[in-house]
């Protein structure tokens, strides 16, 4: 289309103001990560010092006092006998620093592969999409699987409980770098195709720069919406692995590992345990969806 | 023409074989399988035999060369767990896996596109607002809990389907199906649904912002200005066209379908293929592991392979072009 | 057919978002009325962004999304459509009116063949058989100078060259025998050789079908060769309108003749070329009065105040406080 | 039909092939050995009617077979099948091969008596019977199934597909892993001396805790043999459900790594805190056992102070009394060791394995906590786990022992003696006391009973005062059933459905 | 093919350009990207983008190119520009090979069709007009706004976003760009088509006093004749990648040899009715595939003959310039 440069841009669309879902996702969203960020402050107990658990207070109901030791708690006390809120804290700080680096270490691989194949094309293109078809061929869980595996294999043994977490890191990123990488490298090639990229060519500028300073900034807003989800989406993935007994370690429990733990009592009237941590990583879950949705109807001029 | 499938053909081996090798040499770190094939009342001469008589005392690449050697002829080794051979075991579970798939995959597919083509026409709607965060509160929720949850209300509280495994089923020839009887379609609606639900709401999002996107194309404006009536516009113009990159994600889903059958099967004792990886990790049953990695690559590269070819059967600018115009 | 125009635009206007504060509205196309005879070819030019495809949604109804038809009346052959229900404007598109977009890719579903798309427009509106609804699409598609027509119906679009999916879409514009056709920039995505066979073909329809052409373009010379009338828009205000040669040769408001003035010419006129300074204004940023006067060189206090009236000017209307005054030098000021 | 569901599935049919409890649960309703236990852990004859050892040769036991037993295929039951199955399961592929070591020879001394030779005299050889299955020779031999599966090769043998026992039920069809369905065997000999109420099973694996409870809660199954602790209220309280329990013969214990000179996964360089008694000790009283029993298991445990059940023959109520629980104390005998300020170690522990099993581990964590001991939990499916202490690189472990010969000689051998190419190889205490290995090596050919229990005594005692390893509780098994099904629970965790009844 | 000896009948003498190119051809791989390579036939014939072409370009001088669309103008542009290796032939400008890092050593500057995609939406317009410079080291106070000054911008604009801008002013910041660079060459890939007329005269102006100037060397490209009419000393006449006609302005527009450039120029419409006649032979459909021999027009040819059918015509002088056509 040879469409004259028309003047100016229509409406960039509704701001985080106009939209209340949008603006209560973000208020659910900061509510929680101040919340694990002041966990060490708000919780009344320290979950992961076990020095200060009572098993005796295990199962105590929620905002009842537990016959042998007296003891409140607010949200119900678990199978060892951990305040539930606290463990909620707690669990959210992991799950939200698992869930971030680990997406971060996904679009750190993704955005610097997919900028490469995109911008230099060839064989590095196809190296790099060859790979991406392997990575695919393993889906999500199957990856964080063996490379758990491999990972418990080979850390020295006395480390592994502080590997544990990076593990998972690991694990969840390489897992999860390809809808990056896909998703840079078609917005990279349009990106190398634009005329600025051959003027900037043209100002001497190398190709590393080139990358770094002009095409980058222009594909990191599809990089953006994909992190979100891929945020929502690593939170939930690290409670499923969880589930299949690959997660965090059960005496620093992410969310995730406190639906494990839960769900073993759904039939047997102890609902508090898996309901708060659930409800927490739902919330969380879906604050970080919505925005994700909003950020990319708002970064979609088709949806203005 | 020939030439080039060959070749694609062959990169997809390739693929595999690249896979299969990583499978094969990461296994080694999960667990030694000579430990849980043996009683506990074995002695060290036991364990020693028993490595050779499995050829694990040799290098890792001389173990896997010797594996696809063997797997080319159709021979996957023996489950260390089982002790029956994995071709056997694959064959016999494959058809669950198979049909939990398909139908939850075909769940997925009619109700994501359903929903997705609704959610874009009734743009603003309160029942749009509802659909959409429902389908975020789908993704929200790990498929385990779900499946659970489902348990719970459906089988605990209501009483309406069963809890488990996959009810009566019929033998026709070498495959059991469970689609024949009632009480076995009545087992699949639970873990189909658990299984469908994530994939169904990531179609529906995706149909939903294709058909968005397409429906601001011109060529809808062109229909309209036409006079073709809406429906024809709607259904035949932007969906087929908002289709079209649906087919890859849709593919790159049934993939992790199988995939995720393993949560799935675990939660509903589904007799399926992931229930078997599940227990051949527990157990470190390294033929199992690898058969069943292999066969999931090579069930994703088939994928890869029918949706390129789909590709050009829906999408005739791809297809190289028979008759170029000109005067 | 009654007798009177084919088309008739009063006082139309047409709102879209303003770019400031929430819920504001401004007019893309501001109260413009032209008529169109049957067998005229009425030339409709501006600069991009003027509202001549907003002004030319409105006929059908078929505006974008958050454009909405916020004034004025649209007759058709005599009948008011604009207040009509969705499903009556249907059974007028394409049927009364057909129209032709500028980029003939786009505008044809690339999943279809040609064919089934002319066989599917056909249908809609004609009590045609399936195959005489193929007949016909063959029928329409060598009206347009498509060679070979029979064996063009089973291609898809992308394998057409660009002149011949503009034909492609022109039948499918004429397929059901509309009275009134909307030509958007037909040809401004072709090459010059192919603009001509397209003009030419656009020109010979209207004569023979005595069909009413509303045509859109920026191409002064377009218009100069194809167009009887010619209305120039600015800002969504019809600034000039008359028979094509008057407007051209003594163009009465100083727009129109700036716009005359700026075109290189192919038979040469070394030097520099005349410019008018600055661009136009966005809707929503137009200023009061007048609104080319801040690119205006005859512009005076008046023209910053109030609206310019129209007046009659060579053979058609101006609107202009000073009309059909020289300009001072064709030069940068 | 009774529907039947459990964790895990029967692995072979063949009944020789492997010596694991859930193979046996189901070769035990299809196949009869000579001999059963009861209830209470004693012997009730099954195939034998009587067995006694030969008066001529203490070397020697007489089995007195039953008679007018039939085969479910028809054939007539007698010595010779008895010969030949004995001879199959100490076949060099037999997985029971071990429990037959001391047999040197077998004969048939009529239709319906049979000797077994020795090597010296074995007073518990007939203990070690109750799982050594009887097979119809004709019908192996016709079907190339004299020899054992050999599983490990995955080989699949027609007795590995199909059985043909004297037992009360028959094979109608088997789908590993997912289904298994029996029938009554019409011409079963107990007919008229057991209920055999029921007629069809349908035995179905079921390995989601939550999801067999739901089968058993929805009545889509009858009766579930493992029912996790935290839903036996539910159950319970289910109407037409009904709980049955048993003492299990299973301990469940930490074992300490105190024969390394170091730790690997300690925090104190070059010096094993575990090597010191005092530690050991002040660990065992730093458990609250009781809180375990109350709150992990929910009741359902019996906490110990030995790592035998009640069973087991060598097992006091002296050496059964649990150590109070006294921190204070503890922490004096840290101090008294050096380590007021505690040390870091870490625990691995299965997961998947015995009743809640990484709840324990979690518990212990948190009460060795009190006393100083930083303990990293490292909890694992078990297959990971027991490689651990299997070899021996494991400092902390959780492990848990069942005894089939119901003598302290099973656990001496595996979990007490030095570890060599015979006996230890499931003590990853490091633990060797020559003097010790001696005494246990003696007990195999003992064949006065007194002097044998007093040396196992004698034992024991070391074992106590060393603090080897902290012995938690014995487990309770709870199966889960319709309150119809009338079968009562045994420690073998094995249901034999000849006993059932239905109303 | 005889490529015969070029004759150079430019005022400034033969063979003395700034720009050289030699027989310059330049091939693409068609062959589809996607699942579609799979159905493709084994081996396409390669797409000849630019086929043996031949010029030079006076220092100081302004080469128009003209040519309907997919006619190679662009990717005679980038190949002169360095941005594209030619697969065969040779480039030389000012004596050296564009190629690489040498474009910006010459001062190889260009100005794109679309101002919105030459520009860096995400760098302010201070930062884009002084990027050549910045390249190469430390960008000196005052610089980005004499630029704008230069190109006729308020120097305040320097800290906006390009989306600020109409596409006229983009255009003007995309040659304050070039400028910053003090450019030897100037390549303007047709850098008004995008604009409206009113714009479009202003951006030409702008250019042609700039190259007044600075004396600067201007390869024009464009499909609109009469805006290359408007800027051009010289200029050659491209058709699917092949020079057909080259001449001075002057003598092209008034004197066309190749019946090509007739037919474009009988094509054009003029503002006085008098053009916008498609001298094509009747029935005939343009876009035309290429002739597999003979001259690459023949097909559209209204005057061909057998011989154009079978034998190449090869660029030979006529007067005051060079045409490849049998009959002319
Ligand atoms: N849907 C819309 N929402 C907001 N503004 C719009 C919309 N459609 C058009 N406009 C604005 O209305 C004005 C007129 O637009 P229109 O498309 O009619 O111009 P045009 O004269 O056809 O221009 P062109 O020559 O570029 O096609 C423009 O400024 C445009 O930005
Ligand atoms: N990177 C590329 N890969 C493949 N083909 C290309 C590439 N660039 C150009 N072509 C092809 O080369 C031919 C000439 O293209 P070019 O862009 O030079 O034409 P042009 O004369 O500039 O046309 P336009 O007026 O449309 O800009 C076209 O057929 C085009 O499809
Ligand atoms: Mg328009
Ligand atoms: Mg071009």
């Amino acid at each position: 289309m040879m469409g004259r440069a028309a003047d100016g841009a229509i409406g960039r669309g509704q701001s985080l103001a106009r939209t209340p879902r949008a603006l209560l996702s973000l208020g659910v969203l900061a509510g929680l990560v101040l919340a694990a960020i002041g966990a060490p402050l708000l919780a009344p107990h320290d979950p992961f010092d076990p020095a200060t658990l009572d098993l005796m207070n295990g199962f105590t109901a929620p905002m009842t006092h537990n016959p042998y030791t007296g003891d409140l708690f607010w949200l119900g006390a678990d199978d060892q006998g951990r305040d539930v809120f606290s463990a909620i804290l707690f669990g959210l700080r992991i799950s939200l620093f698992v869930g971030m680096s680990a997406v971060a270490l996904a679009a750190m691989l993704g955005v610097s592969l997919g900028l490469l194949a995109g911008y230099l094309g060839g064989w590095v293109d196809g190296l790099t999409m060859r790979a991406a078809d392997v990575q695919l061929t393993f889906p999500a869980i199957l990856v964080a699987m063996l490379i758990f595996g491999v990972a418990k294999g080979i850390t020295p043994v006395a480390y592994r409980d502080e590997m544990a977490i990076w593990v998972l890191i690991l694990a969840i990123g390489l897992s999860d770098w390809v809808p990056f990488a896909r998703v840079v490298r078609g917005a990279a090639m349009v990106e190398a195709s634009r005329d600025y990229v051959l003027a900037a060519r043209l100002s001497g500028r190398s190709g590393p720069a080139i990358m770094l300073r002009h095409i980058l900034p222009n594909v990191l807003s599809p990089v953006l919406v994909i992190a979100t989800i891929g945020l929502a989406q690593a939170i939930v993935t690290e409670a499923t692995l969880s589930f299949l007994g690959i997660g965090a370690p059960p005496t620093q429990p992410s969310l995730g590992t406190l639906i494990r733990t839960g769900q073993s009592y759904l039939f047997s009237g102890e609902w508090w345990i898996l309901a708060f941590p659930a409800a927490t990583l739902l919330a969380l879950a879906l604050a970080v969806n919505l925005l994700g949705d909003w950020l990319r109807d708002r970064l979609n001029p088709v949806l203005q | 023409m020939r030439a080039h499938l060959i070749r694609r053909v062959l990169q997809s081996g390739l693929v595999l074989l690249v896979v299969g090798f990583v499978a094969f040499s990461m296994f080694r770190f999960v667990g030694d399988p000579v430990d849980n094939m043996l009683g506990p009342e074995r002695t060290q001469a036991d364990i020693a035999r028993l490595r050779t008589d499995l050829g694990l005392d040799r290098p890792i690449p001389v173990q896997y060369a010797r594996y696809l050697a063997q797997a080319v002829q159709g021979n996957l080794g023996v489950s260390y767990r089982l002790g029956r051979p994995v071709a056997d075991i694959l064959a016999e579970r494959a058809p669950a896996t198979l049909e939990l798939a398909a139908v939850s995959g075909l769940l997925a597919l009619v109700g994501g596109v359903a929903l997705g083509v609704l959610t874009a026409i009734r743009r603003g709607g309160i029942a749009t607002g509802v659909l959409m965060t429902l389908s975020l509160v789908g993704v929200s929720l790990p498929t385990f809990l779900i499946g659970i949850g489902l348990i719970y209300v459906f089988a605990i509280c209501l009483g309406w389907l069963p809890s488990f495994g996959r009810g009566d089923t019929v033998q026709i020839g070498g495959w059991t199906t469970g689609l024949l009887t009632a009480s076995g379609r009545r087992a699949l609606i639970l873990p189909a649904l658990t299984l469908g639900l994530y994939q169904m709401t990531l179609i529906m999002r995706l149909v939903r912002s294709q058909m968005l996107e397409v429906l601001s194309h011109d060529h809808i404006r062109f229909a309209r200005a036409r006079g073709l009536p809406e429906w024809r516009v709607l259904f035949r113009h932007a969906l087929q066209n908002a289709l079209v990159p649906v087919i890859t994600v849709a593919g790159l889903q049934l993939g992790s379908i199988i995939a995720f059958a393993i949560v799935t099967e675990t939660v509903f004792q589904w007799p399926g293929l992931g229930l078997m990886f599940i227990n051949a990790i527990r157990f470190v049953d390294i033929p199992v592991m690898a058969a069943y990695l292999m066969l999931i690559s090579a069930m994703f590269v088939a994928i890869n392979l029918l949706v390129d070819l789909l590709y050009l059967f829906i999408d005739p600018r791809l297809r190289p072009a028979q008759q170029r115009s000109g005067g | 057919m009654s007798v009177g125009p084919v088309l008739s635009l009063r006082d139309v206007s047409v709102s879209v978002p303003g770019r400031g504060a929430r819920g504001a509205r401004a007019l893309a196309v501001d109260r413009v009325s032209v008529d169109i005879a049957a067998g005229e070819v009425l030339g409709i030019v501006g600069e991009s962004g003027a509202g001549k495809s907003l002004l030319a949604s409105a006929v059908t109804g078929l505006l974008p999304p958050r454009a909405g038809l916020s004034g004025g009346e649209v007759w058709i052959a005599g009948a008011r459509v604009d207040h009509l229900p969705e499903a009556r404007l249907r059974r007028l598109r394409g049927r009364v009116v057909g129209t032709v977009f500028q980029d003939p890719l786009g505008a044809l579903n690339p999943l279809m063949t040609i064919g089934a798309q002319l066989a599917e427009t056909i249908a809609v509106h004609l009590p045609l058989s399936r195959s005489a609804a193929r007949q016909r699409a063959a029928e329409a598609l060598a009206e347009v100078g498509i060679p070979a027509p029979a064996d063009r119906l089973g291609c898809y679009p992308h394998e057409l060259s660009g002149g011949m999916r503009q034909r492609v879409g022109i039948a499918l514009a004429l397929c059901a025998a509309p009275a009134l056709l909307i030509a958007d920039e037909p040809t401004t995505a072709l090459d010059v050789s192919v603009q001509a066979q397209i003009l030419a073909l656009l020109k010979r329809l209207c004569r023979d079908r005595g069909m009413a052409v509303m045509l859109i373009t920026h191409d002064m010379g377009v218009i100069a060769e194809t167009a009887d009338r010619i209305a120039v828009l600015y800002a969504g205000r019809l600034v000039e309108t008359g028979p094509v040669r008057d407007v051209l040769d003594t163009p009465c408001h100083p727009y129109t003749d700036g716009l005359v003035a700026a075109v290189p010419r192919i038979d040469g006129r070394p030097g520099r070329l005349a410019q008018i300074p600055g661009a136009m204004p966005p809707p929503g940023a137009r200023p009061a009065g007048c609104a080319f006067h801040p690119r205006c060189a005859l512009a005076r206090d008046r023209c910053r105040k109030d609206p310019a009236p129209e007046v009659a000017a060579a053979g058609g209307r101006a609107a202009c406080w000073f009309p059909c005054r020289s300009l001072p030098a064709r030069t940068d000021p | 039909p009774l529907r039947w569901a459990r964790a895990g599935d029967s692995l072979t049919l063949d009944p020789h092939a492997k010596n694991e409890g859930p193979t046996h649960t189901l070769a035990h309703q299809i196949y009869e050995p000579l001999l059963i236990r009861d209830a209470s852990g004693g012997l009730e004859p099954a195939l034998a009617t009587d067995w006694a050892p030969s008066p001529q040769d203490p070397g020697v036991w007489v089995f007195n077979l039953r008679q007018g037993v039939t085969f479910q295929d028809g054939a007539a039951f007698d010595s010779a099948d008895v010969v030949f199955s004995l001879n199959r399961a100490r076949s060099g592929r037999s997985d029971m091969k071990e429990l037959l070591a001391s047999v040197t020879g077998l004969r048939a001394t009529g239709p319906y008596q049979v000797e077994i030779v020795t090597e010296g005299p074995n007073p518990i050889l007939p203990g070690n019977l109750t799982n050594i299955f009887i097979m119809d020779e004709d019908w192996a031999r016709a079907n190339d199934a004299v020899e054992v599966q050999n599983i490990s090769a995955g080989e699949v043998s027609f007795a590995a597909t199909h059985a043909n026992g004297t037992g009360p039920y028959s094979l109608v069809s088997r789908d590993p892993d997912v289904k298994t369905v029996l029938t009554q065997n019409p011409g079963y000999w107990g007919r008229g001396t057991f209920a055999l109420q029921v007629t069809d099973i349908v035995f179905t694996p079921i390995q989601n805790p939550a999801t067999r409870v739901a089968a058993l809660l929805t009545g889509e199954v009858d009766f579930i043999q493992d029912v996790p602790v935290q839903d036996l209220n539910r159950v319970a309280a289910e109407p037409g459900l009904e709980l049955r329990s048993a003492p299990q013969n299973r301990v469940i214990f930490f074992g300490l790594n105190m024969g390394a000179p170091d730790l690997q996964s300690d925090d104190v360089e070059g010096v094993n805190p575990l090597a010191d008694a005092r530690v050991r000790q002040a660990m065992n009283i730093a458990l609250n056992r009781d809180a375990i029993r109350q709150v992990v298991m929910r009741g359902q445990s019996r906490p110990t102070g030995v790592i035998a059940p009640p069973f087991v023959n060598g097992w006091t109520a002296e050496l059964d009394r649990v150590p109070a629980t006294d921190v204070t104390r503890a922490k004096a005998l840290m101090a008294r060791a050096g380590f007021e300020d505690g040390f870091a170690i870490r625990l691995d522990c299965p997961n998947d394995r015995y009743v809640n099993d990484e709840a324990i581990c979690q518990a212990a964590v948190g009460m060795l906590a009190q006393i100083g001991i930083s303990v990293a939990l490292d909890a694992k499916p078990k297959a990971q786990h027991f490689p651990l202490i299997a070899n021996g690189t494991t400092d902390f472990y959780l492990l848990g022992w069942g005894v089939p010969t119901y003598d302290s000689e099973y656990i001496f051998n595996f979990l007490i003696h030095s570890r060599d190419d015979m006996r230890g190889s499931w003590n990853a205490t490091g633990y060797s006391n020559p003097d010790l290995d001696a005494k246990i090596e003696a007990l195999a050919s003992e064949t006065d009973m007194d002097a044998r229990n007093a040396a196992i005594a004698e034992i024991w005692q070391v074992v106590q005062a060393e603090t080897l390893y902290l012995p938690i509780h014995d487990q309770v098994l709870n199966w889960g059933a319709t309150a119809k099904l009338g079968l009562a629970a045994n420690p073998e965790d094995l249901p034999r459905f000849k006993y059932a009844t239905l109303n | 093919m005889l490529v015969s000896v070029p004759v150079f009948a430019s005022a400034d003498g033969p063979m003395t350009g700034l720009v050289r190119l030699t027989g310059v051809t330049r091939h693409f791989d068609p062959s589809p990207r996607g699942p579609g390579r799979i159905l493709a036939r084994p081996r396409p014939a390669p797409l000849t983008a630019v086929a043996d072409v031949s010029l030079s370009i006076p220092e100081g001088t302004v080469y128009g190119l003209v040519g309907e669309s997919g006619s190679g103008k662009s990717t005679l542009g980038r190949l002169v520009a360095g941005l594209l290796a030619p697969s065969s032939g040779r480039i030389e400008v000012a004596g050296r090979d564009p190629q690489g890092a040498n474009a910006a050593a010459i001062g190889i500057q260009m100005i794109f069709q679309d101002p919105a995609a030459s520009l860096n939406p995400r760098w302010r317009v201070g930062d884009i007009v002084t990027e050549p410079v910045a390249a190469r080291g430390r960008v000196p106070r005052g610089l980005a706004e004499r630029l704008l000054v230069q190109v006729g911008l308020d120097p305040a604009d320097r800290g906006k976003f390009p989306r600020a801008f109409s596409g006229g002013q983009q255009q003007r910041i995309a040659i304050a760009r070039a400028l910053s660079a003090n450019p030897r060459l100037v390549i303007c890939d047709e850098p008004t088509s995008a604009l409206d007329v009113s714009v479009q005269a202003q951006v030409l102006n702008l250019i042609s006093d700039l190259r007044r100037d600075l004396g600067l060397t201007c390869l024009f490209i464009s499909h609109d004749l009469a805006v290359i009419r408007h800027m051009a000393d010289r200029v050659g006449v491209l058709y699917q990648g092949r020079l057909v006609e080259e001449a001075a302005a002057g003598t092209l527009f008034a004197a066309p040899r190749h019946p090509y450039t007739r037919m474009l120029l009988d094509a054009v419409p003029r503002l006085d009715g008098g053009g916008g006649r498609a001298g094509l032979r009747a029935g005939d459909i343009p876009d035309a595939v290429p002739a597999p021999t003979g001259c690459v027009f023949h097909p559209r040819c209204r005057v061909a003959v057998a011989r154009c059918a079978s034998e190449r015509p090869a660029l030979r002088a006529a007067a005051c310039g060079r045409v490849a056509c049998h009959l002319a």
